[in-house]
Formats: C-alpha cells, sequence, structure tokens
C-alpha cells in the first residue's frame, strides 16, 4: 500500500472517528458559552444513539430515527437545564449524575420495549455515503471529504451555522454575554434563565445527534454504554477548540487522526504492547497541546448558578 | 414623570429601604444623595428592575411601572448608569454597547455601531477605541463605556450611579453637559453622587436619604455644599484637620526609572522616578488609565517592573507582595471589586487577607479567627462600616462601605508607605473627609504616601507636592501652592509637559 | 476546636435544612424509579426495604457500605480542596490507579516486611506516586498553560493503561484468567477493624484524612490562600499569593489523597492489582465534593450517603432480581433529586 | 428436572450478543433445568468479592462469575464459604475444592476460524480485533488464530490490533477498517458488544469476517464465514449439574473438541448450517480434517503470548 492510500485512509478515518465527536461538541459550546457545563454531553449522546436506533426499528424509517435521537437528547437536556437552570442545582454533577442514568435508563428501557427484560437487540440499516457529484472523484480530497453519509455533512453545516450565529447575531452575543456575565445580560433586559435553556436544549439535540451518528451512521445496532467516554472527549474537544466551533472541529479531527494512528501503528509490530500504544490519542494530544502552550479562558459565568436579587 | 411609593427593600435584618416616595418631574435633574449604606443604589435598582421590591409601587409618564423587570424598565425609556459596572470583560466595547439593544440588528451591525461609538464618545469626549476588550480598560474608560451604552439607547429617565467615581474633571463637565442637554430635550434624570459640587452644578433639586428613608428634599437653587451636608449626615462635618507645617523628612519610598507593561503587553509605565519623604503625601493627577493604577502596582509588588528599582528606606525591594508588606508598604489598589477585595469572603477575611501568615491572626501555623473578627471588629467600629457583623460577605456591603473596609485593611497595618489610589471613591463626604484626616494623620506621623486621584479638588486639598502623569510619565511636578488649573488641564490632556527636575522629582521643591 | 467546630456544623440551625432537602429529594428519586420498578414487574415496596437492609441491615452490610465509601472519602476531600482554589480536578482515577500501583510494586518487592509496617510503607508510596500524578497534570498546567480539566481527563486514561501495561508485563500473574499481579504477601493486607466482617482499618484513615482536610482549609494560612485564589485571582495576586506554588500544593495534596485510596483499594480489598480497579472513582470523586459543598466536612457525609446508596441498591438488585440498569438509574435520579432540593432550599434560605 | 440456586455475575451487558449474551444464555438453561437463577450484569471489580459472598450467603451455590476476571474474588470468598461452589466461566484456575474454572478450548476455536480465514483470503492478509492483550483466553483465542492460519498458508500476514474496550462497536469498525485499509479481506476477532462493529464494517467494505453469536450472521448475512459460537449454555447446563453432583471435579475444566458432553463451542453460522454458502467445500473438509484431529488429541494447539501479539 502506497503511502498517499495509507495518509488518505487516515485522515478518511480520522473524519469518522471526528464525526460524532463534533456534533456532541457542538451542543458542548452552545451549553458552556451560555454558562452550563455540558459534562452531560455524555449521556445525551447515549439517549440519542438509543432513540434513534429505537424509533428507526419501531418506524422503519432513518428519518423517524434521527427525530427521535434529537427527542431524546433534548429530554435529557431538559432534564439537565430544569435541574440546573430552575432549581441551581450543580451543573457538574448534575451532569455526571445523567450520565449514570442514560446508561441505566437506555438499558432498561431497551429491554422493556424489545424484549420484556430479556437481552435485545435492535437492528436498522445504516446511513449510506452520499458522495458528492464530481467532488467525490476528486483524488484524496474526494475521498477524506466527499463521499460521507449524511450526518458528516451535517456537522459541517452545523459547525458553520454555529459558528456564523455565535459571532454574527445578535442572539449568539445575548448568549455568550449570559455565559461570561449574566447579571450584565439581565441589566440588559435579557433573561438569563431562557438563554439558558434553550442553549442547554440544542445542546441535547446536537449531542442527540453525535449519538445517532454511532447508532444509526457508523454501527446500525444499540449496545449499553455505547458511547464509551465519548462524550467527555467531546468536552476536551471543546477546551482545545477554546469554545469555537473551528478550533472545536480542529481539536476532534486531532483526536480522530491520533485514534486512526493508533490502530495502524499497532501493525507496525513496535516492541511494545497494545497498552502502551493505545495512549497515543491521550499523550499526543497532551502533547500537542502542552506544546502549543496557548492558555484557554472559560466563559468567565460557566457553572456559576444566575440568581436575580 | 416618575412617581415611586412606598418602596421597602430589606436584605435579612438590613432594611435598605424602608417606604421610600420619589418622584421626578419631567424635564429635571434630580440629585440623590445619601450616606454611604443608605439606600440610593437599592432604591435605583428597584426602579430599574434588577431588584425586587418587598412592597411599593410606581407610576411612570402616568402608568404603572411594573417593578423587577430590568425588561419592562428599559421598555418604558428607563435607562441606567451601574455603579458596580454592567460589562462583560471579556468582550469589546462594541458588544458590550450592542448587547440586548435592537438598533444593533439580528444581523449584528457591528462595524456601523462601531462608527456610532467613535462618533458619539466624541461627541461626549468620552474618547473609546470601540475594538478594546473591556476588561483590558482602566476603570476611568470601563465607566465611559458604561456611560456611552446607557447614553447611546436613549431614555426618557436616566439614572446614574455614582457615573464620575472615575472620571477626571473634564470628562464630568463633558458629562453634566450632556446630562443638561437630556434636560432640556424634556428628559429626566436622577443622578447620585457624593462630590457635590458636581451636585450643586447640574441637579435641579435634590433628594436625600438616610438609613433607607427620605431624609429631606430641597432644590438646588441657593443650597450651598454645607447645606447639602448637613442635610445628608444630620449635622455639621467637623472641619477638616489641619496640619502643623513641618520640613519634609529622610527620603523613604525611591522610585527609579520604573517601567511596565499590562497584560497585553501595552507598555504603561515608561519611566517614572520619584522621591517621597517621611511625612509628605505625593500626589499625582491624570486622567485614569496614564499609568496611575500600574505605577501603584509596580511599587506594591503586585505586578512586576520591566526595567527600574523601587527602594524603601534606602534598601531595594525585589520580589512580589510579600516583601512590600515586609516593608511596611501598604496598598489601596484602584479596583476594589476584583483586586482589593474578595466579595465572597466575609469582613473579617477580608480584613486579615494580606496577613494571615503574620501574628495575631497566625499562631504556630494556624489561623486566629478570633483575632481576625477582633481586628474588623475594630475596622467598623473605626471606619464607620454599616454592616450587620464581621462574617457577613463583603458583597453585600453597599459600594462606599466596601471600599471603607478596604481602607480599614490597609490604614490599619500602621504603615511606612502608604500607596493609595483613588481611596475616597465612592465615599460619602463624611467618609471621604476622615479618610483624608487619616492619611493626613499617618503623614503626620511619618509615613510616605503615594496619593492618587482623578480628583483635582482633592489632589489639591490633600497634596504636599504632586505630580501630573500621562501617557505613563510624570510630565510635572509641582507644589499645590503653585499649581494652576489651566496648566493642570492641560497637562493632563497631554498637551503640555514641564519635565521635571531633579530636585522636583526628589521631593526638595524650592 | 475541632469539636466546636463539628458541632456547628452539624447544629441544627445549619444542617437541618439541608438535611430536610435532601430527603426530599431522595424520596422524590425513589418515587420516580418506583414506576420503573413497578414495570420492571417487581414490588417497589418489597424492593426498597431490601435496599435499606442492603444499606444497612447488618453489620456486614455496614461494613460494606464503608469500605466502598473509603476511596469516596479520600478522593472527594482532596477534590474539594482543588475545586476551593478552582482548580478543577477531575484526574482521580488516574491517581487511584498509580497509587495502587506503586503500593502493588512495594508489597512485591518487600514480602519479608513485618505485618505493620508494610501497609503503612505501601500507602505511603501510593500517596507518593499519586501525589506525582497529580504534581505532573500541575505542572503541565503551570508552566504549558493547557486547561486542567483537559490534563487530568487525559492523564487518566494514561494512568489506566500503565496499569494495563504493567499487568501485561513486570507486575501480571502469570497465567491469570484477568489482568491482574499475584497475590500480594499477607503482610501487606490491611487489619480488619471488626472481626468477622470486611471492615478494614481504610475507613479510619478516610475519615482522619477528611478532618485533617477540614483543618487544613478552614484554619491554616494554605487553606485560606487556596480560598482567596478561588474566589478571585486579581485578588489572590494583590494578597500576595503565589497561585502557581498553591495549585502544585494542593494538586500533589488530592493525588496523594487519591493514591492513598488507591493503595487501600488494593491492600484493603483486593489484595492484588486488578485491571480496572480505579475505574468510576475520578467522577465519584467530583460529585461527592460538589455535593458536599466543597468542604471536606461535607464530604463526609456525601461520602457516606453514595457508600451505602451504592451497597443498597447493588443488594437490593441482588435480592430482588430488579434489572441491574436500575441501579444506575436510582443513583442518577437520587443525585438530581437530592441537588435540585438542596439548591432549592438554599435559595429560599438566602431570600 | 433438579432444584438448587444459581446465582451468575456477569461483567457486563447481557445485551452484547457476545460473551455476556453467551453466559446469561447457560443461565437461562439451568433455570429451564428448573433451578432457581439470579444474576448481576455489569458488576465493577469493586464489586466483586461483595456480590459474591452475598449469593453465597444467600444459599446460592454454584455462585458462576461468568469471565476469567472473577477468579480473583472467587478464590478470596472460597474458603469462607466451604459450603458454596464458585464457577469461574473461562478463569484459568482454582481453589481448595469449591472454587473451579470451566472454560473454553478458544485455542481450538481460534485455529479453526484462523485457518478458515486464511483459506477465504484472496489478498493473503487476514486480520483481527480483540481486547485485553495478553489474557490467557486472548492469547489462545488470538494465537490459535495466527496458527491456525499459517498452518494452511505459512505466507499469509495475520495482523491483530487490540482495543482498550472490548464493549465498543464503533471503534471496532473503526480498527477492522483499519486492518481493511491495510489490505485484510477477512476480519475476524473476539469483542463483546463491540463485536457488531467489526461485523458492520466487513459488510460496508465487503470483506469476509467472523462473527461471535447468530445476531452477527443476521446483520451482515453475506459476509459473515460463521460464528465461533461459544456454547457457554452448554457448557453450563453440563457442567453445574455434574459439579454438584460432585462427579466433576477441578480446578480447571476446559472444554473442546476433544471433551466429553459438549465441545464447548463450535464453529457455525446459523441453527441450519456450519458455513456461509460461499465456503467452498474443500476448505469445509479441510477444517472438517482438523476438527478430527484436535479431537483425537493428534492436534495440540498452544499459542504463546507472541503468537497473539499485536500487529502483523
Ligand atoms: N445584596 C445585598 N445583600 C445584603 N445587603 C445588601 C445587599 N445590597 C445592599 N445591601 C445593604 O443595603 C444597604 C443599602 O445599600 P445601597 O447599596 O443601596 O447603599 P448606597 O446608598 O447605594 O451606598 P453607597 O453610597 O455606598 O453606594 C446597605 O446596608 C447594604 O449593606
Ligand atoms: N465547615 C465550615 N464551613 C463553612 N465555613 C466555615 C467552616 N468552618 C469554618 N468556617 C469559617 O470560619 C468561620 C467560623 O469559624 P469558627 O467559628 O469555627 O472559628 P473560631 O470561633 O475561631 O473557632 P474556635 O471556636 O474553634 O476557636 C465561619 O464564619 C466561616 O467563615
Ligand atoms: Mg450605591
Ligand atoms: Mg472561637
Amino acid at each position: 500500500m502506497s503511502v498517499e492510500t495509507a495518509l488518505v485512509e487516515l485522515l478518511a478515518a480520522a473524519v469518522r472517528i471526528a464525526t460524532p465527536l463534533f456534533f456532541a461538541a457542538l451542543g458542548g459550546i452552545l451549553s458552556e458559552r451560555a454558562g452550563v457545563f455540558a459534562v452531560g454531553l455524555e449521556g445525551m449522546m447515549l439517549a440519542g444513539a438509543f432513540g434513534g436506533v429505537l424509533a428507526g426499528h419501531l418506524a422503519g424509517s432513518a428519518a423517524a430515527g434521527l427525530a427521535a435521537s434529537v427527542a431524546a437528547g433534548v429530554l435529557l437536556a431538559l432534564l439537565v437545564a430544569v435541574a440546573t437552570v430552575r432549581f441551581g442545582a450543580d451543573q457538574m454533577v448534575t451532569g455526571l449524575a445523567v450520565n449514570i442514568l442514560a446508561v441505566g435508563l437506555t438499558s432498561f428501557l431497551l429491554r422493556g420495549f424489545a424484549a420484556r427484560g430479556e437481552a435485545a437487540t435492535l437492528r436498522v440499516p445504516v446511513l449510506a455515503a452520499w458522495p458528492v457529484p464530481g467532488l467525490a472523484e476528486v483524488p484524496v480530497l474526494g475521498v477524506v471529504l466527499f463521499r460521507q453519509p449524511p450526518l458528516t455533512y451535517a456537522a459541517v453545516v452545523f459547525g458553520v451555522l454555529i459558528a456564523v450565529f455565535l459571532a454574527r447575531t445578535r442572539a449568539g452575543l445575548t448568549l455568550r454575554a449570559v455565559g461570561e456575565n449574566p447579571a450584565a445580560a439581565f441589566a440588559v433586559g435579557v433573561e438569563p434563565a431562557r438563554v439558558r435553556l434553550a442553549a442547554v436544549l440544542a445542546c441535547g439535540a446536537l449531542a442527540g445527534l453525535g449519538g445517532a451518528v454511532l447508532s444509526l451512521q457508523q454501527v446500525g445496532t444499540f449496545t449499553d454504554a455505547m458511547t464509551n467516554g465519548r462524550g467527555y472527549i467531546a468536552l476536551a474537544a471543546i477546551i482545545v477548540g477554546r469554545w469555537l466551533p473551528g478550533g472545536t472541529l480542529l481539536g476532534c479531527l486531532l483526536f480522530g487522526a491520533a485514534d486512526a494512528l493508533q490502530l495502524r501503528v499497532q501493525s507496525l509490530r513496535l516492541p511494545v504492547s497494545s497498552y502502551v500504544i493505545q495512549m497515543t490519542p491521550y499523550v499526543v494530544a497532551l502533547v500537542v497541546l502542552a506544546g502549543l502552550g496557548r492558555s484557554a479562558r472559560l466563559p468567565a459565568a460557566l457553572g456559576t448558578p444566575f440568581r436575580r436579587e | 414623570m416618575l412617581a415611586m411609593r412606598g418602596i421597602v427593600k430589606s436584605y435579612g435584618a438590613v432594611r435598605a429601604n424602608r417606604g421610600i416616595d420619589l418622584d421626578v418631574p419631567a424635564g429635571a435633574i434630580v440629585g440623590l444623595l445619601g450616606e454611604n449604606g443608605s439606600g440610593k443604589t437599592t432604591l435605583m435598582n428597584v426602579l430599574y428592575g434588577l431588584v425586587r421590591p418587598d412592597a411599593g409601587s410606581a407610576t411612570f409618564r402616568g402608568r404603572p411601572l411594573p417593578l423587577g423587570s430590568p425588561r419592562a424598565a428599559l421598555a418604558a425609556g428607563i435607562g441606567m448608569i451601574h455603579q458596580h459596572f454592567m460589562l462583560v470583560p471579556a468582550m469589546s466595547v462594541t458588544e458590550n454597547v450592542m448587547l440586548g439593544w435592537r438598533a444593533a440588528g439580528s444581523w449584528l451591525r457591528a462595524a456601523a455601531i462601531a462608527e456610532r461609538i467613535v462618533q458619539a464618545s466624541r461627541a461626549y469626549g468620552l474618547e473609546l477605541d470601540p475594538g478594546a476588550v473591556v476588561g483590558m480598560l482602566p476603570l476611568g474608560l470601563q465607566q465611559r463605556v458604561e456611560i456611552l451604552k446607557a447614553v447611546l439607547r436613549g431614555a426618557d429617565l436616566l439614572i446614574l450611579d455614582e457615573p464620575t467615581s472615575s472620571l477626571s474633571p473634564p470628562e464630568v463637565t463633558a458629562l453634566l453637559a450632556v446630562l443638561r442637554r437630556l434636560r432640556d430635550e424634556g428628559r429626566s434624570v436622577i443622578f447620585i453622587s457624593h462630590k457635590l459640587g458636581e451636585v450643586l452644578e447640574v441637579c435641579d433639586e435634590v433628594v436625600v436619604l438616610r438609613d433607607g428613608e427620605v431624609a429631606g428634599r430641597r432644590a438646588v437653587a441657593g443650597a450651598s455644599r454645607e447645606d447639602l451636608a448637613r442635610l445628608m449626615v444630620g449635622r455639621d462635618l467637623p472641619p477638616p484637620v489641619e496640619r502643623a507645617s513641618r520640613a519634609p523628612g529622610a527620603e523613604i519610598l525611591v522610585v527609579a526609572d520604573l517601567h511596565a507593561c499590562d497584560a497585553a503587553g501595552v507598555e504603561r509605565l515608561r519611566g517614572v522616578s520619584f522621591s517621597v519623604r517621611a511625612g509628605e503625601i505625593f500626589a499625582i493627577a491624570g486622567v485614569d488609565g496614564n499609568g496611575q493604577a500600574e505605577l501603584a502596582e509596580v511599587v506594591g509588588g503586585v505586578a512586576p517592573p520591566t526595567r527600574g528599582s523601587v527602594f524603601v528606606d534606602g534598601a531595594e525591594i525585589v520580589g512580589g507582595v510579600a516583601t512590600r508588606l515586609a516593608a511596611g508598604v501598604a496598598h489601596v489598589p484602584a479596583d476594589r471589586a476584583s483586586v482589593g477585595l474578595v466579595r465572597d469572603m466575609t469582613i473579617a477575611d477580608n480584613v486579615v487577607l494580606r496577613d494571615v501568615d503574620r501574628p495575631p491572626f497566625c499562631r504556630r501555623g494556624w489561623l486566629d479567627r478570633d483575632a481576625a473578627r477582633e481586628a474588623a471588629r475594630r475596622g467598623i467600629e473605626a471606619f464607620d462600616i454599616r454592616a450587620e457583623g464581621v462574617d457577613v460577605p463583603v458583597r453585600t456591603l453597599s459600594g462606599g462601605n466596601q471600599q471603607k473596609v478596604i481602607l480599614a485593611r490597609e490604614l490599619g497595618r500602621g504603615p511606612r508607605v502608604l500607596l493609595a489610589v483613588q481611596p475616597t471613591r465612592g465615599l460619602d463626604p463624611g467618609a471621604t473627609r476622615f479618610v483624608i484626616d487619616r492619611v493626613r494623620a499617618l503623614r503626620d506621623g511619618g509615613a510616605a504616601i503615594l496619593y492618587v486621584s482623578t480628583e483635582l479638588e482633592e489632589i489639591l486639598g490633600v497634596a504636599d507636592r504632586l505630580a501630573v502623569m500621562h501617557a505613563g510619565r510624570l510630565v510635572g511636578v509641582m507644589r499645590p501652592a503653585d499649581a494652576d488649573l489651566t496648566r493642570l488641564g492641560l497637562m493632563m490632556a497631554g498637551a503640555l509637559e514641564e519635565p521635571p527636575d531633579a530636585a522636583a522629582l526628589y521631593g526638595v521643591l524650592a | 476546636m475541632t469539636a466546636a467546630a463539628l458541632a456547628r456544623s452539624f447544629a441544627v440551625g445549619g444542617a437541618a435544612r439541608p438535611l430536610a432537602s435532601a430527603v426530599l429529594g431522595i424520596a422524590v428519586a425513589l418515587g420516580t424509579a418506583a414506576l420503573l420498578v413497578l414495570l420492571s414487574g417487581r414490588n417497589p415496596v418489597v424492593a426498597y426495604l431490601a435496599l435499606l437492609g442492603g444499606a444497612v441491615g447488618t453489620p456486614d452490610r455496614v461494613a460494606v457500605a464503608l469500605n466502598k465509601a473509603t476511596p469516596y472519602l479520600l478522593t472527594g476531600a482532596g477534590v474539594a480542596l482543588c475545586f476551593r482554589a478552582r482548580i478543577v480536578n477531575i484526574g482521580a482515577e488516574g491517581q487511584i490507579a498509580l497509587g495502587g500501583l506503586a503500593a502493588t510494586w512495594l508489597a512485591l518487592r518487600l514480602p519479608q516486611a513485618p505485618a505493620v509496617v508494610l501497609p503503612v510503607l505501601c500507602a505511603l508510596a501510593g500517596a507518593g506516586a499519586g501525589a506525582v500524578w497529580g504534581g505532573l497534570a500541575a505542572l503541565v498546567r503551570l508552566k504549558r498553560r493547557v486547561h486542567e480539566v483537559l490534563v487530568t481527563l487525559l492523564l487518566n486514561f494514561v494512568g489506566v493503561l500503565i496499569v494495563g501495561e504493567v499487568l501485561h508485563g513486570e507486575l501480571g500473574e502469570p497465567g491469570a484468567g484477568f489482568p491482574q499481579s499475584p497475590l500480594l504477601p499477607a503482610a501487606g493486607w490491611l487489619p480488619r477493624l471488626v472481626r468477622g466482617t470486611d471492615l478494614h482499618v481504610g475507613i479510619l484513615v478516610a475519615v482522619a484524612a477528611v478532618v485533617a482536610c477540614h483543618l487544613v482549609l478552614w484554619r491554616t494560612p494554605f487553606g485560606f490562600r487556596l480560598r482567596v485564589l478561588g474566589a478571585s485571582e486579581g485578588a489572590a495576586r494583590y494578597a500576595g499569593i503565589g497561585a502557581a506554588r498553591a495549585t502544585l500544593s494542593v494538586m500533589m495534596l488530592a493525588g496523594a489523597l487519591a493514591g492513598v485510596a488507591g493503595a487501600i483499594e488494593v491492600l484493603g480489598v483486593h489484595y492484588r492489582l486488578i485491571e480496572g480497579f480505579s475505574q468510576g472513582f475520578g467522577f465519584a470523586a467530583v460529585s461527592i465534593a460538589l455535593i458536599g459543598g466543597l468542604s471536606p466536612l461535607g464530604v463526609l457525609p456525601a461520602g457516606l450517603f453514595f457508600g451505602f446508596l451504592e451497597s443498597g441498591a447493588l443488594a437490593m438488585q441482588r435480592a430482588v432480581g430488579v434489572p441491574t440498569p436500575l441501579v444506575s438509574v436510582i443513583q442518577g435520579l437520587t443525585m438530581i433529586f437530592v441537588l435540585a432540593a438542596m439548591a432549592l432550599s438554599a435559595a429560599r434560605a438566602r431570600v | 428436572a433438579q432444584g438448587g440456586k444459581v446465582a451468575m455475575l456477569l461483567p457486563g451487558s447481557i445485551n452484547d450478543q457476545s460473551w455476556n449474551a453467551a453466559g446469561y444464555g447457560g443461565l437461562q438453561k439451568l433455570k429451564e433445568q428448573g433451578m432457581e437463577t439470579a444474576y448481576s450484569e455489569n458488576v465493577q471489580a469493586a464489586d466483586h468479592i461483595e456480590a459474591m459472598k452475598d449469593y453465597a450467603r444467600r444459599g446460592f451455590s454454584p455462585v458462576i462469575g461468568h469471565s476469567g476476571r472473577f477468579l480473583s474474588a472467587a478464590q478470596r470468598v472460597g474458603p469462607e464459604f466451604e459450603k458454596t461452589l464458585f464457577v469461574v466461566g473461562s478463569g484459568s484456575g482454582g481453589q481448595g475444592k469449591n472454587v473451579i474454572s470451566l472454560d473454553l478450548a478458544n485455542e481450538q476455536f481460534g485455529y479453526l476460524a484462523g485457518a478458515l480465514a486464511a483459506r477465504m483470503s484472496k489478498t493473503g492478509k487476514i486480520g483481527a480485533v480483540a481486547g485485553l492483550e495478553g489474557l490467557p483466553n486472548m492469547v489462545a483465542s488470538m494465537g490459535g488464530f495466527r496458527l491456525g492460519a499459517k498452518s494452511v498458508r505459512p505466507d499469509v500476514e495475520v495482523r491483530i490490533v487490540y482495543l482498550q474496550s472490548m464493549e465498543d462497536p464503533a471503534a471496532a469498525k473503526e480498527a477492522a477498517f483499519s486492518l481493511i485499509g491495510a489490505g485484510a479481506d477477512v476480519v475476524g476477532g473476539k469483542l463483546n458488544a463491540g463485536h457488531a462493529g467489526l461485523v458492520q464494517a466487513a459488510k460496508e467494505k465487503g470483506v469476509w469476517t467472523i462473527g461471535r453469536s447468530f445476531g452477527h450472521t443476521q446483520i451482515a448475512p453475506e459476509r459473515v464465514l460463521t460464528n465461533i459460537n461459544e456454547k457457554w449454555s452448554e457448557v453450563y447446563a453440563t457442567a453445574v449439574p455434574e459439579l454438584i453432583a460432585g462427579r466433576l471435579h477441578g480446578p480447571y475444566i476446559a472444554f473442546g473438541y476433544d471433551t466429553r458432553g459438549t465441545t464447548g463451542g463450535e464453529l457455525r453460522y446459523s441453527p441450519e448450517r456450519e458455513f456461509n454458502a460461499g465456503v467452498p467445500p474443500a476448505v469445509v473438509a479441510e477444517l472438517e480434517a482438523i476438527k478430527k484431529k484436535l479431537a483425537s488429541g493428534a492436534l495440540r494447539v498452544k499459542p504463546t503470548k507472541d503468537d497473539a501479539r499485536s500487529g502483523a
């Protein structure tokens, strides 16, 4: 195999691994820039993965699956939003709790719906690739970028939309202000609670789609806890990308590439065990970030509940 | 135009407003006066909707005004400039102005708004760079942003809560002109200030609060400063303590060729040298943002110099805050909210903030909380801090009372050198007098005092020797007796420079 | 002094309100979960009685819960100190992993060491390894300005893989059915506290550590500095508090506590190093620290509660046969509802 | 039918169509035989000992830990509950009289799968995705796979990739893609819930794969050559009554083609057939011959750690 094809393979793998992360991370950006920690991404993704497969299976249509992914993510996000925004519960713990809850609930419901408490399997056809006519034939780029399944294109579109939304619209400005200084936003007539509620729900929708990438686009089934920590990796990517969609995309791709590399390095027969090679993505991420040495500043009001006097 | 009736607001046991009525006619500037903690900010926050009152109602332009929602207040045509700035530090001036402003467009028209900011800031004499990040601006410029933000939106009733605390005289003049123009357009203004001169100059009438109640109301025409002060305090202020004249002593604080940059790498101090002698108050005048705060920070060890040295009692001090504290340097910083105080910690904690390692607050490695409380109690007593006790978070104090906590800590230390940046910012006249007396007493006890203020009047009253700072350098040094207001004004604006000679800098003015 | 403070913290006026709302939260959570229990075809009353019995029914069950709470208390207290200084340390999992690893390594190296000394040495080794791992995160944070959430998260993955690697290699038990070390010499095992139960001395260490952290936070200049640092960076600088030193110290301290927790898991529970033994402790520590109000003494009830809830819920699952996923559901719901109820009552108290 | 109470601890979720589902199937079989059953899924390391004791105290015997990772706990708890039988599925040893490991001759099934894969490959490159490198049953399975492949085709290239988690289908799919990208046209392996991702990858790329349950056949009927069908239900159903009756003795019992009662596992495409229709009869015959040799003891497969190493 030529070096060139190996590289193309690697990049294509990086894009695939990055896609679910990026969806979740986009949601996380909205939530965190509005001042709510997005620790619950993992659970929202899992809910999305589950809802998508369940509805896809019952309704027999991919569209229904996607809609249910969004709905499931939003439902869990609603729980987060009510607990943190309405009641002022700690955001980080609520997120962690939601993650635990999602694992249990999806597993429980899967059995309940599908098999009355027994082991159950739901299977749906995976979303097929949509090659972009013309562009798909371009060497290298065509394979890496233009022969993707639909949700991958959607991720890019959402990324652009959210970047524009945050930077160029007044609503985006308001959302950012709520995450920086909700009191100041309140003083110009904004209701921080509403903004945060909306942001967290949008986060749930996007994270749900991230879960759909895993279950509907990549695997075609739901297995317990199948997100496997990707929500946390998405959180890390947000920090790497400094809460900007573009940077976060790079963060996701960096992680995807490192993970893809790890799989391929294992084939090289190095004199170390797979455990050491599996450290690659994490060590690469650390080294790259430490090398850049650029500090990331959290949105100032991240994690702080807003209560008016 | 505005009628507030029976406004009551309590914070726990503190009754900040206890049934206040306030009327503001159309086309009038009403001054709202009162000692620190008398309830002015609370009342205005109620009006603007930031704070929900326990009881009371308001009508605005004949219609009932729902209290408790800034959105409703804004919609009704009420604007407010906040004592504690309501700005987003991480955002640019333009973004702060656009925030929540419909005119900014659903798709932000950032360039157009920036243009408007530039024009307005010129028109109002409040120059601002629309692209600057607010958090990086000195307080004086932040205050300009706060003002512009409200003024640009336009309001039928504009509330200004101590808008001039960080402004220099020309800026104040410009702002007052704006207020007059608003009045002439038939709009109304509520103006809160402890600077009675401004109040006399611009207000039509004043309402005075005392302990959360209206203590009086009178027309400004024909009133004197003393009248207003008496109305506020309920008695005559004692005359200021005059000093027995004395020759300045030995050089205590010597600053040599100090340079420093801010966080963004911009050089804020560009070669500053001077000395302050025992028993001397060396005052620095200037528009906020010309390096005064940085000077105090570098001398106080909070920020490192890029070049130059600081000596106390002949010995160079290198190192951070700890070494300064050990050398007896006290420091009242410019930014009380985010530097001078830990707002979420208690008064007792804040009083020992810089001394936790030392007896009596620390014994054999353990904190002695009772000692801290005792010190706090003494500070509350001495500085007349209005607080429920020593264990309440500082954030619950009124602005002026927060400032007093800093003063209690720094003056209470019995310093050899005092760096005081705007020490009387936000203090009522009585408290200001008290603080100045304390500073003078320190001086008379042989301390060297570096006193920074944007307020000329105060500087002329307090200084033994004064300097003007512009763009990171001292552009003139003189005795207060020789100071001439036009010359000072030119120097502060950077239009005149009289490079001081060594004698002036090192305190032997003829 | 301490007794006075303790008494004050738990005085009726101070603790009754949060306690009442916590109970309310638990009730709502269990009520919600009861519907699912019902759906699964079991009787919720029977199930919850089994939960209660499983948590506190016998001395043995209490012992299980206390053993479970031990690592929670140790890591929770350390994380609470970090969070106080606004350092979001989610690295307990990796620190536990390496603490357990170091303890194992030492115990296998010193099979002849006497029984009293060996556990102490191993715990110290664990503390050291945890401190190094925590300190490493702090250094990357300070020197290279990478956000600590990121560093600690990534180092968790690495720490766990290091355990995998040494179990694959040097420390692995040849022929074992799972990546694990050989059994440690019995001299290294933690002494039992109550005969006939598995309760080991770890819980005493944990409680002592919690109290020590309380004193450090509230009664020493170091703790004061941490609190200032967490409350206001600008004020910290003005107060002459070196952020770097404080960050490094508190991260190493928290790492050491987590390392001890890892050592205790190995020496007191498994008697050997097992792949995956540290799983989940990092996030549990964060939850417990935050539910405990970032106050070490608050960690005590929070950590104990988690220990009892978990052991009770697992026992309930086994006894009544409710589907295992419901254990997670109950845990998640309890956390959310308790938090919400407590936050609500705190907000009410403020007004 | 017989009485008795049997409990099972499972390391993962019974929904995984793989390891845990197979173990759970065994428990179901015992239930059908009339035993009272109980089980806990997703039992974490910290709870192993506790859960075993709890079941033992409540009179369950045997208490089955369905994974080698339960051996350590069983050895700890065993001496305390001498009357209780502790059975470790896929364990590697025992203790005293009451801690016994049941295992499959993983090397035999791996060997057969490897031979099949090598024969079906056109490119001469095959791959496998697994987890937990170095574990005895992984060494047996993956080492067996490599040895089996090399035995029929010495020049075949066998690449093995290990994952951090055996429960992550998306990661497994990616790993399979990396193998396929490097030229492999048959991918096998040993994963739990992750195995579905492996099969999905083969389906999308149009290469052969080897599953672990009939569920995998359903994902890609055209691409699944066969499954290494671990008959844990038979193993438990056969062994447990014998153990209870004291007719079977530990400490370690492995089932393969050379044991009585059950072969422990088998290659099976579906309940009806052994192999995908695409497997040529000659290959089937060759595999049959190997199986015979395994059964007779003429062929003994003894993989080493190095045989199961990652990489080519
Ligand atoms: N959030 C709060 N919590 C508790 N007490 C408060 C709070 N805000 C204000 N107070 C108290 O209410 C009283 C009135 O405060 P207010 O800020 O209205 O005074 P002020 O007249 O504006 O004083 P200043 O001139 O110092 O700004 C003070 O005693 C203050 O301590
Ligand atoms: N557990 C705690 N939670 C919150 N704050 C605490 C706690 N312990 C101490 N504090 C802080 O310390 C203050 C009270 O401490 P405490 O009354 O115990 O001090 P003390 O009177 O010096 O103690 P002692 O009586 O032991 O000498 C509180 O107001 C708070 O600021
Ligand atoms: Mg005020
Ligand atoms: Mg006391």
